[in-house]
């Protein structure tokens, strides 16, 4: 497999991921960039959404030229069959993060009950407010207690009791009063994903307007649920993220050191990781063996958990994780869920590295698997690097390739909570900077990466044309790390900001570019978003925010951007959802939105318009705020 | 002789004349006649002609038909006017079917509008009964393929 | 789609029913011309050519292209020249002679078609020889079947 | 210029050969702008139900073709030399004698380019469209359907246990 000179800088913007990408080829390797091409071309009718299997008289398909058919077997025409398979999306995304969420409070019920051992509560002060937001009486109960009480409390959110979910009271009174006119408040987490397959399910709900609203509760019940029950569940266990110095880029990954690799979503598995990994005991064990220490090291979210929390360093994002096994030098790669390639475990078979699933509900070729539960997770974790340091001198020499160079240094961990103890203890200063011009306004840069698109490209000409023109960007997730890879995490990036938001970086030290977490944590912006329309007294879609994905690929990113858009956040997408099957559809996304929730959709691949459509609807908001 | 209510007299040019028929159609008296005969299509029209009808002249094609008011009478010729064109010849039948001047300027019309150069299609030149014959011919030829 | 009247060869019988109801709704004289073969017949009417010859060789533009009903003949302004029958590369458009000329020429039932009639000849048709959809059914038969199979 | 040929055993039906055609003769040639051209860019490939098994079928470029014979302004030609059948919009007359003579049913009226549609292999294109969108290869060009048909042969010989 021959890669040629331009093909290589046309996938990707990384130094790494282009020396990579050639050692990948000389290796003999097929990347995801080589699959995508050989699925070249796609499927039209599914890119624009107008393929349905969801019944045995299909699968159907409507001829987006309309001389073919114009409806399904059941008789579903393009705007029905669109809105089910992107209702779907939704459902599915919404799941994803939900469940990810449900395994945390399982978490947190077990630490209560006292079966979790290595686990703990980290961060007492969240978990009691999230008592008081939900209800739970305080007096007189052990921490323990407390935190079994709490969880209760939550696990009820995922139920179909409720009228509203909990977490909507952290809403703008304004935008609550649109939800319920839409009728599309959140009841249930798991009951408005399940209503989502029943609606979708042959002859259920065939109004696409109704499909649609009902999308933006689903995916709703993940941002105000699902997304947010994960993320403050994590700070309870693990600790709030305070503002940290890291390092990210392949050449994290130490030629002379125990590599561990953390990739998936979840931070339960990790953590335990984490904590084997300083254990002195192991550690000697690493030296035996000629290692100089065991290197922990993240790919995708989990990394960023660990990252916004502990400062471990990021190997990558999404579309660098076969590069970063490439590199012959990652001793083990542990994963837990989301986003992990099914072809990793096959790829990794080419050099020593051990590749372990941890997950009851993820397993995948060619990995071993060694599964998690909060009871055995201490233990398992001490096994599994003791594994990792003992496969450390497998390492096959003429594999390896250490990446020339230093890593990029980077600043993470802003929590809504570090950002507002950066700010001297409350958002006003932000306000002011926004009232006052320096700040233009804040943009969420956000989602995956997907080779459709340039690696990185996407996110890093988008943020950096925001932030010259004064825009905060605020992120998480694989852009986070694209952005963090570019050099736009550390303070020094001020220079990069337009001169309002360098003033202001450089006045709090910090850079104009900030991680606020993994995908789970795009809640901590709507918190944030929220916690701004208070202070202001008005609805989240008044205020000069946006919201970006310009490499999304995953279901996820889906429910995320409906959510983002229903929360009152004009939102742009990178690469085309499957939706341009039906004009109908196109047109209540991208403009009738508008209308009803004060935020729509817009689609723009080419990042560098996107940028300028942003800063449009930035200024239109200012204006219209007498700013 | 009395002299009967004269109003105009006819002239045709022969040189623009195409040799079609609609003087001959539009004429409400029928007085301009034509035949085909020993390869030229014969026309037959009055020098003069009563009432102020202008029909041939409207309808000519070719703005060969001119009609001039007539005052005196003194000095005009009384003589029928008669012309002919020659006839083309179909090219399968032998047998004439129109005039060669309407054929070149049918030959002309579609070299300018579909590039079609002279003698490179070969129902031009042909009468239409054998244009129908040419071309159910084409049509069966193709169709043996479907029986 | 511009509809014209498309002759499926494989399926004409050679029995003439087009020509003689095409006769009796125009007249006495049929527009439709049937070509007699030894084991065939060929049903030959006005194709409605979209850059009709016939109708840029007209003098009097009394031939024009109608969008979506094919070419349209206005009576009106017409001057029985004869030159459209010169230039109709199929010899179906005729000057019929006359006391007062007459066109003659396929108009796919024009009358019928303005009450949401098909053509005569369509409906008389037994074997369904002759069709208005512009190929569209006679294409996919004849894509479908085994002559039209592909190498392999 | 090598013809496609069509491996019909392998055709699963899924049309792809049909969008990127449309797509192919659209104005823009990218999908999404192509959906909402008016007239919509025709097709000149057809996914047929034949023999109970879907298969595409695609103008075969006849050499003695009958839409040749019956084109009366020669717009369309036997091309010598890429040994296609050309269609050249500017002599057509839109007489649809070609549609109806097409043994094959190839042939459509169409409204955009001219007044038919037919299948030009891409004019201006390596491969056509339908071939590069083809995801089991049933579409292939001469030259490689010959490769396969051979290695296929081989193969089978060999399986047989009967080499000759």
């Amino acid at each position: 497999m021959l890669l040629k000179r331009e093909d290589v800088q046309a996938r990707t913007i990384t130094e790494d991921g282009r020396i990579f990408m050639e050692k990948a080829a000389r290796d003999g390797l097929e990347t995801v960039w080589d699959r995508y091409r050989a699925q070249q071309p796609q499927c039209g009718f599914c890119e624009l959404g107008l393929s349905c299997r969801n019944c045995s008289m299909g699968p159907c398909r409507i001829d987006p030229f309309g001389e073919g058919p114009q409806r399904g077997v059941c008789g579903a025409d393009a705007d029905i069959i669109v809105a089910r398979n992107l209702g779907r999306m939704i459902a599915a995304g919404s799941a994803s993060h939900s469940d990810h969420g449900r395994d945390l409070v399982e978490v947190l019920r077990k630490v209560g009950e006292g079966k979790a051992p290595g686990y703990g509560i980290r961060s007492e002060e969240k978990l009691r407010k999230l008592a008081s937001e939900l209800g739970v009486s305080e007096d007189g109960q052990s921490v323990e207690a407390l935190a079994v009480a709490v969880a209760e409390a939550l696990e009820e959110e995922f139920g179909t009791r409720k009228k509203a979910l909990a977490f909507v009271g952290r809403v703008p009174e304004k935008r609550r009063r649109i939800w319920e006119k839409l009728g599309i408040t959140p009841r249930g987490i798991d009951r408005e994903t399940s209503e989502m397959m029943h609606r979708t399910h042959m002859g259920v709900d065939n109004d696409w307007k109704s499909l649609l609203l009902h999308g933006l509760r689903n995916a709703l019940s993940d941002g105000w649920g699902g997304s947010l029950i994960a993320t403050e569940v994590s700070d309870i266990l693990f600790g709030i993220p305070q503002p940290v110095a890291s390092e990210v880029n392949l050449r994290v990954l130490k030629e002379d050191q125990v590599n561990i690799v953390l990739h998936g979503h979840n931070p339960i598995v990790s953590e335990m990781i984490f904590q084997a990994a300083q254990d002195p005991e192991l550690m000697g064990l690493a030296e035996e063996k000629g290692a100089r220490g065991i290197n922990l090291a993240g790919l995708c979210c989990t990394g960023n958990e660990l990252l916004m929390r502990r400062g471990i360093p990021m190997a990558g994002n999404h579309l660098m994780t076969e590069l970063a096994l490439s590199t012959g030098l990652i001793d083990m790669m542990l994963v837990d869920y989301q986003c992990i390639m099914p072809a990793l475990g096959e790829t990794a078979r080419c050099y020593h590295t051990r590749m372990v699933s941890t997950s009851d509900k993820a397993k995948y070729p060619f990995m071993e698997h060694r599964e998690f539960h909060p009871e055995n997770a201490r233990d398992l974790a001490r096994d599994l690097v003791r594994e990792a340091v003992e496969n450390f001198v497998r390492r096959i020499p003429a594999k390896v390739l250490s990446p020339p160079g230093a890593p990029v240094k980077m600043m993470a961990g802003f929590s809504v909570e570090a950002i507002v103890s950066a700010l001297g203890g409350s958002a006003g200063p932000l306000i002011d900077a926004i009232k006052s011009g320096a700040i233009q306004g804040a943009v969420g840069v956000v989602g995956c990466n997907n080779p459709k698109i340039r690696h990185d490209y996407g996110h890093v000409t988008l943020t950096t044309r925001l932030i010259e023109n004064d825009v905060l960007v605020v992120d998480t997730g694989c852009a986070a790390v694209a952005h963090a890879k570019a050099g736009l995490k550390v303070p020094e990036a001020a220079e990069k900001a337009g001169p309002g938001l360098r003033q202001v970086c450089r006045a709090l030290g910090i850079p104009p570019v900030l991680h606020m977490g993994s995908c789970v944590d795009n809640v901590r912006i709507f918190d944030l978003a929220a916690a701004l329309a208070h202070a202001l007294g008005t609805d989240i879609s008044d205020l000069p925010l946006a919201a970006a994905a310009p490499e999304w690929y995953s279901e996820k990113a889906v429910s995320i951007a409906c959510y983002a858009v229903a929360s009152g956040v004009y939102t742009v997408l990178g690469t085309p959802p499957p939706i341009f099957g039906s004009q109908n559809i196109v047109k209540l996304l991208t403009e009738d939105l508008e209308g009803l929730l004060g935020a729509s959709f817009a689609v723009e691949p080419d990042p560098a318009r996107a940028a300028d459509l942003i800063l449009e609807r930035i200024r239109a908001k200012r204006a219209a705020l007498g700013l | 002789m009395t002299v009967p209510e004269l109003h105009q007299q006819i002239h045709v040019d022969p040189d623009r004349c195409l040799g079609c028929f609609a003087c001959a159609s539009a004429c409400p008296e029928q007085r301009i006649t034509w035949d085909d005969r020993e390869g030229n299509r014969r026309f037959r029209a009055p020098a003069v002609c009563a009432g102020d009808c202008t029909r041939c002249r409207d309808a000519c094609p070719a703005d060969a038909v001119r009609l001039e008011p007539m005052g005196e009478t003194a000095g005009r010729s009384w003589e029928p006017l008669s012309w002919s064109l020659p006839l083309a010849r179909c090219r399968r039948c032998r047998e004439p079917f129109t005039t060669q001047k309407i054929l070149a300027l049918l030959s002309r019309t579609l070299e300018a509008t579909v590039g079609l150069s002279a003698g490179e299609a070969d129902w031009p030149s042909c009468c239409p009964a054998c244009r129908r014959d040419l071309e159910s011919r084409r049509l069966l030829d193709a169709a043996r393929w479907n029986r | 789609m511009e509809p014209f009247l498309f002759v499926d060869f494989s399926r004409c019988i050679a029995c003439q029913a087009c020509w003689a109801a095409c006769r009796r709704e125009h007249g006495g004289v049929s527009r439709l011309h049937l070509l007699c073969f030894q084991e065939a017949a060929v049903p030959l009417a006005c194709r409605q050519c979209r850059k009709a010859p016939c109708a840029g060789f007209c003098p009097e533009g009394a031939l024009v292209q109608e969008e979506g009903r094919g070419v349209k003949f206005l009576e009106e302004r017409c001057t029985h020249c004869g030159l459209c029958a010169a230039a109709c590369p199929f010899g179906v458009l005729e000057i019929v002679p006359g006391p007062v000329p007459d066109l003659s020429r396929c108009d796919l039932c024009r009358r019928r078609w303005e009450e949401g009639l098909m053509p005569v000849c369509v409906l008389t048709c037994p074997t369904r020889a002759l069709s208005l959809d512009a190929g569209g059914a006679v294409g996919r038969r004849r894509r479908a079947q085994p002559a039209a199979f592909p190498v392999s | 210029m090598e013809r496609i040929l069509v491996r019909w055993e392998r055709c699963v039906g899924c049309r792809s050969c049909e969008l990127a055609c449309r797509v192919a003769h659209s104005a823009s040639g990218d999908l999404f702008s192509a959906v909402l051209e008016r007239p919509a860019p025709s097709r000149r490939i057809y996914v047929e139900q034949a023999d109970k098994t879907p298969s595409p079928f695609l103008c075969r470029q006849c050499e003695d073709a009958p839409c040749v014979r019956s084109c009366p302004t020669r717009a369309l030609a036997h091309d010598e030399t890429t040994g296609l059948v050309a269609y050249e919009p500017a002599r057509c007359i839109g007489c649809h004698g070609c549609v109806m003579a097409c043994p094959f049913g190839m042939i459509q009226p169409d409204v955009r380019e001219g007044f038919i549609a037919k299948c030009d292999r891409c004019k201006g294109r390596d491969r056509p469209a339908c071939v590069e969108a083809c995801p089991t290869h049933t579409l292939v060009l001469e030259k490689d359907f010959l490769d396969l048909r051979r290695k296929e042969a081989v193969r089978n010989l060999v399986q047989s246990g009967n080499p000759v």
